[in-house]
């Protein structure tokens, strides 16, 4: 019952929703959108498990005085303040929950994100090297798309009568790979799916088996 | 305001130096205006197709004035004679419209369209349609291919497992990232160091997740028989609990229930950029010997691995994700790419049923080849039908 | 020898700082290298510089802070030839931060025209949620669609606004996107009301519309900071104008960056082949 | 120079998280921790005003009961915390799974897989030198090839050697191909977010530049 009851739940529900696919019923849209409803509503208990997780593994951070504990109480600092500022005085524009998250939130994760700037230079001067000649190869297409980008490359293509080499290779040979990828993955994704289904796939349970 | 009406007037020139010939041939000067455009002709309406009822979709032949025009305003009426509504207009140059302004299913409906041109003057109207009703349909024309594919499909997946189970001997090719995770396991077992495996930073809807939680499953089994810690932090809460369910099986199994502690299984945040600082975090702090990031990714992929690899721990990295995989590749040690992903479980597990799907996604890829070469020979010939058959 | 050793196991926080230094420099010190102007960026241009005065060009804004980097410096400079060309402005966005963008964006340009009336020379729409329908309101009546302007006045009191129905009355509608919105303005207002659309979005997904530019589905468009930096030299070119050129000083820190990079990856290869050579 | 506090609070983040380029330390570890904590926090009010209240709250109050069978579904998430009753958390994964499986293969097969071969399949007028410009038609064929050399890449169950590993090597070119030119392509993307940050210390705090 523990295991078999929800791989009976788990293999109806993809049937119904497969059948679904096939029908433009109003009737048969209306159940996919409530179903979409339900596993919207279905998801917000589980923040109570990943709040609990987190504040379980800071607070034992701070009661065994570990390593860094003081930044443990960072964050229990900032769930509720900017928590309680939501819930107080509003979440509309121009409130400081709004100010907050311009101001601190935002501006944090643009910087995380701008890092990527650094992170590229340094990684293609690491590995970027011609070692092989499918490195060769990832090398010299990197370098032309970087030049052929910035308008002293772009002159320089046009002068060789390459103006739109970089959209060439973008439009064709770039995309045939993502395409068998894409294929690939299509196929391992319906495999995977159809597994899970008839629960030949339970990794999902926890370990496989009783 | 000036320049304005003197465009107008403009216009008109235009209008009347095209229309006065016709009209003095009709011997007549009392026409009204409106008879200096022809209308457009022949309207039909019909169901929309394939879709949930509510929606008439209607065609018009382009009036010969069509150039003229800015566009076509469609009417519409229960009654034949009388009674006509606005219900859309349409640029020059189109000739269909799909109606679903408060459209009822199973009520006749009548269509007419007038020309109207950028200065509000229109043309007669054309005569009406016939009579339609719109009504939901029980299935979807368009997708019979898809409903003849799939059995296909599953029926391939099934021959290919059957056989597999009937004891026939698999091949499966070697896959380097997948062997490879054994020995980086081993690494951080030999330097008494701690294994961080990132789940992807996507939903458990995700198939790329389900495919890493496998992963994590086999991983596990080794960190937990090495007595090796294992760090997972996560990004969503639901993906935290399968994750901290197979890290838990996974010690059981090895006979090590001391081993899994939910601490190390944890729920960082659901934020994509925190989530990152946050792992980035953990890779300088806890020094993990072997990172290990499989599942679905976007453009934190680099943050992550560059400052693992800051760390000089030894990365294998797993995604069906095209536009990251190109980031991964430059800065881990070895990357499981696109569909190995998913021959990963069968891979490590060489569970024969699991093997045996892979045999199945390859004779589908058999498939897939055949009408490539099919659709691409009669296509040569200036056949599509093969190809119109996967629109 | 030794030199190329220490270069390729170079530390790679110097790499970082130079990287910043290529990045800060054109800031300080305007290099201004020269840019290929574009077909669809020359396109737009053409339109707007085509269009008589009292004519109306729409803005929307569909983008939020997250790519506002990339696309702010091609608004302020469409928004400045408009004003220039004495031609009238309808700002909107189907996003809802987009609103504040183009309420920044007006703030800046129109310190350089403080002539410039609200309800005679531009009106700012408030946000409508609805993306795509948005769009089919404005080709059935912009009046319904929008009763009121972002202030709150009747749309029907604002003068500029009196004799603007539809699209048939907007010369140019332009939309700057980070994503796919450009392709929901070619799908609604280019294709069932024949308006004339252009986009501007971000490089990456520059390459996604030129199946648009091709069957002129969009009449031209602005790709990243490289699309703004060609129209701003094409409005200082023309026109004469002498404004701060945000996307130009940019473009020569992207150009910077990229020949950085491109010098630095030739060079770790010499280093690298110099050494295996050494080995041998 | 600035004079909007909030500038300050930002422009200080910012340099904590660019600080975590010259090494780990106390200023990039207080702003990690501000930024978990901060996210945290902040996705609460907008869970409630989002999510909780128009999908739960309004529909209740509108008699929608139903949706108490999803919510109890949800609901049982939390039952992890309590080891005994752990397994039933596997009820509301099932339904999340098997619906989304059953979501994913239809889908799949359409736009993964037919779309894909739809637009990889060559037809007459994709290579007649009158309608087609030259680049293109050789672009046409080496979409062609390229898809199908990088399919037989992820073709797990043959021995890749001989022909099918000299196709199979092809395909691995076309793969490091698209490789080197989606990494070139991305480097003025990411390089305009560090521009956005360098301008928003320039200009929005010191006000160096205009």
């Amino acid at each position: 019952m523990r295991r078999a009851g929800p791989l009976k739940l788990c293999l109806i529900g993809g049937i119904v929703m497969i059948i679904q696919f096939f029908i433009p019923h109003r009737f048969s849209k209306n159940f996919f959108d409530e179903v979409v409803h339900w596993l919207i509503v279905c998801g917000v208990p589980a923040l109570v498990i990943g709040y609990y997780s987190i504040f379980h593994v800071h607070w034992t951070k701070i009661r065994r005085k570990r390593e860094g504990w003081g930044y443990s109480i960072i964050i229990f600092v900032a769930v509720i303040v900017v928590a309680l500022i939501g819930f107080i005085w509003g979440v509309g524009e121009n409130s400081v929950f709004m100010k907050i998250y311009q101001y601190m939130t935002m501006t944090m994760q643009a910087t995380m994100f701008s890092l990527l700037g650094f992170y590229m230079a340094s990684a293609a001067f690491r590995s970027f090297k011609a070692r092989t000649p499918e490195a060769t190869l990832l090398l010299i297409v990197a370098l032309v798309v970087m030049f052929g980008r910035v308008p002293i490359g772009e002159s320089v293509f046009i002068k060789l009568k390459l103006p739109n080499l970089v959209e060439w290779i973008l439009m064709y040979p770039n995309m045939a790979a993502q395409r068998g990828i894409g294929l690939g993955v299509g196929l391992g994704i319906m495999a995977t799916s159809l597994k899970i289904m008839l629960g030949i796939e339970r990794g999902w349970l926890g370990g496989a088996g009783k | 305001m000036y320049i304005k009406f003197k465009e107008v007037q403009h216009i008109k020139i235009i209008y009347l130096f095209f229309f006065a010939f016709p009209l003095f041939a009709q011997e007549s000067d009392t026409l009204p205006l409106t008879q200096k455009f022809a209308p457009p002709l022949d309207v039909r309406a019909f169901d929309t197709p394939n879709d949930a009822g509510k929606s008439i979709t209607v065609q018009w032949n382009l009036s010969p004035d069509n150039s003229l025009f800015s566009g076509y305003e469609i009417y519409r009426s229960e009654a034949q004679d009388t009674g006509y509504q606005y219900v859309g207009y349409m640029g020059r140059g189109i000739s269909t419209i799909r109606d679903n302004r408060g459209v009822k299913d199973n009520t006749p409906y009548y269509y007419k369209v007038r020309g109207r041109t950028s200065t509000y003057e229109y043309s007669e109207f054309s005569p009406p349609s016939s009579s339609t009703s719109s009504s939901p349909q029980w299935y979807h024309k368009g997708k019979t291919n898809v409903l003849i594919g799939l059995p296909l499909f599953i029926f391939l997946i099934f021959w290919a497992v059957f056989q597999a189970k009937m004891g026939k001997p698999l091949f499966i090719r070697k896959i380097d990232g997948l062997d490879s995770l054994e020995e980086a396991v081993g690494r951080a077992t030999e330097m008494g160091k701690p294994v961080l495996y990132v789940p992807g930073t996507s939903f458990i809807s995700d198939i790329a997740t389900i495919a890493s939680m496998n992963i994590l499953s086999q991983v596990a089994k080794k960190t937990a028989e090495y007595n090796t810690p294992i760090i997972v932090p996560n990004r969503d809460p639901i993906v935290m609990s399968v994750a901290q369910e197979v890290v838990r099986e996974a010690a059981i199994e090895k006979g090590r229930p001391d081993y899994y502690n939910p601490d190390r299984v944890f729920f960082l945040t659901s934020s994509q950029f925190a989530y990152a600082a946050g792992v980035c975090g953990i890779m300088t702090r806890e020094k993990p010997a072997t990172n290990l990031f499989i599942g679905m990714f976007w453009a934190e992929s680099l943050l992550l691995a560059e400052t693992g690899n800051i760390t000089g721990a030894i990365q294998i990295a797993g995604t069906d994700a095209v536009t990251q995989l190109p980031f991964f590749v430059t800065a881990c040690d070895y990357t499981i790419m696109g569909e190995e992903l998913y021959a990963a479980s069968a891979y490590l597990s060489k569970n024969p049923s699991l093997v045996g799907g892979i045999k199945g996604q390859d004779y589908n890829k058999l498939v897939i080849f055949i009408f490539l070469a099919l659709g691409t020979i009669f296509g040569l010939l200036g056949n599509n039908f093969i190809i119109n058959l996967f629109k | 020898m030794n030199l190329l050793n220490k270069f390729m196991n170079m530390d790679r926080r110097w790499i970082y700082l130079i990287t910043a230094i290529c990045v800060i420099i054109p800031f300080l010190i305007p290099i201004g290298l020269p840019t290929y102007t574009t077909p669809p960026a020359r396109n737009i241009y053409e339109k707007i510089d085509n269009t008589s005065d009292g004519q109306v060009v729409l803005l929307s804004f569909d983008y939020d802070a997250a790519v506002l980097p990339e696309l702010y410096p091609m608004t302020i400079t469409i928004l400045n030839h408009c004003f220039n060309r004495n031609i009238k402005v309808i700002l909107m966005s189907l996003y809802m931060q987009g609103i504040g963008i183009a309420q920044v964006a007006l703030e800046d340009v129109k310190r350089e025209f403080p002539e410039k009336k609200e309800g005679i020379d531009y009106t700012l729409l408030p946000y409508v949620p609805g993306g795509a329908l948005v769009i089919l309101g404005i080709g059935e009546d912009i009046h319904k669609t929008f009763p009121t302007d972002y202030y709150g006045t009747l749309i029907d009191s604002l003068p500029m606004m009196r004799e603007i129905r539809n699209f048939d009355q907007i010369s140019l509608a332009i939309s700057f996107s980070g994503g796919g919105v450009s392709r929901t303005w070619v799908t609604y207002a280019n294709q069932r009301y024949g308006a004339n659309v252009a986009a501007g979005v971000t490089a990456v997904m520059a390459a996604e519309n030129y199946p648009y530019l091709q069957t002129k589905q969009l009449i031209g468009m602005l790709g990243g900071l490289k699309g703004a930096a060609e129209y701003e030299n094409l409005v200082e070119k023309n026109l004469k104008l002498k404004t701060r050129k945000a996307a130009c000083i940019g473009m020569d820190a992207q150009s910077a960056v990229h020949i950085m990079m491109i010098v630095f990856i030739v060079l770790a290869n010499i280093a690298y082949f110099a050494g295996r050579r050494r080995k041998k | 120079m600035s004079h909007d506090p909030w500038v300050w609070v930002a422009a200080f983040l910012t340099l904590c998280i660019f600080s975590f380029l010259y090494k780990d330390n106390p200023f990039y570890r207080f702003a990690e921790h501000l930024l978990i904590g901060a996210t945290l926090g902040y996705a609460l009010p907008l869970v409630w005003k989002n999510i909780v209240t128009p999908k739960i709250i309004v529909p209740l109050q509108h008699h929608e009961y139903w949706l108490l069978i999803p919510l109890c579904l949800g609901l049982l998430y939390i039952a992890r915390l309590i080891p005994k009753y752990a397994w039933l958390s596997r009820w509301p994964m099932a339904f999340a799974l098997g619906t989304g499986s059953g979501i994913a293969i239809p889908l799949s097969l359409q736009a993964g897989i037919f779309k894909q071969m739809q637009g990889t399949m060559l037809t007459k007028a994709m290579l007649s030198p009158s309608i087609t410009p030259t680049v293109h038609i050789i672009g046409n064929i080496v979409m062609f090839v390229g898809v199908i050399t990088t399919l037989i890449y992820f073709y797990f169950s043959i021995k890749h050697t001989g022909t099918v590993g000299k196709v199979a090597r092809i395909g691995v070119w076309y793969i490091m191909l698209a490789f080197g030119a989606t990494f070139g392509y991305t480097v003025m993307a990411r390089v305009s977010l560090l521009i956005g940050r360098f301008q928003f210390l320039l200009h929005d705090w010191l006000g160096v530049i205009k």
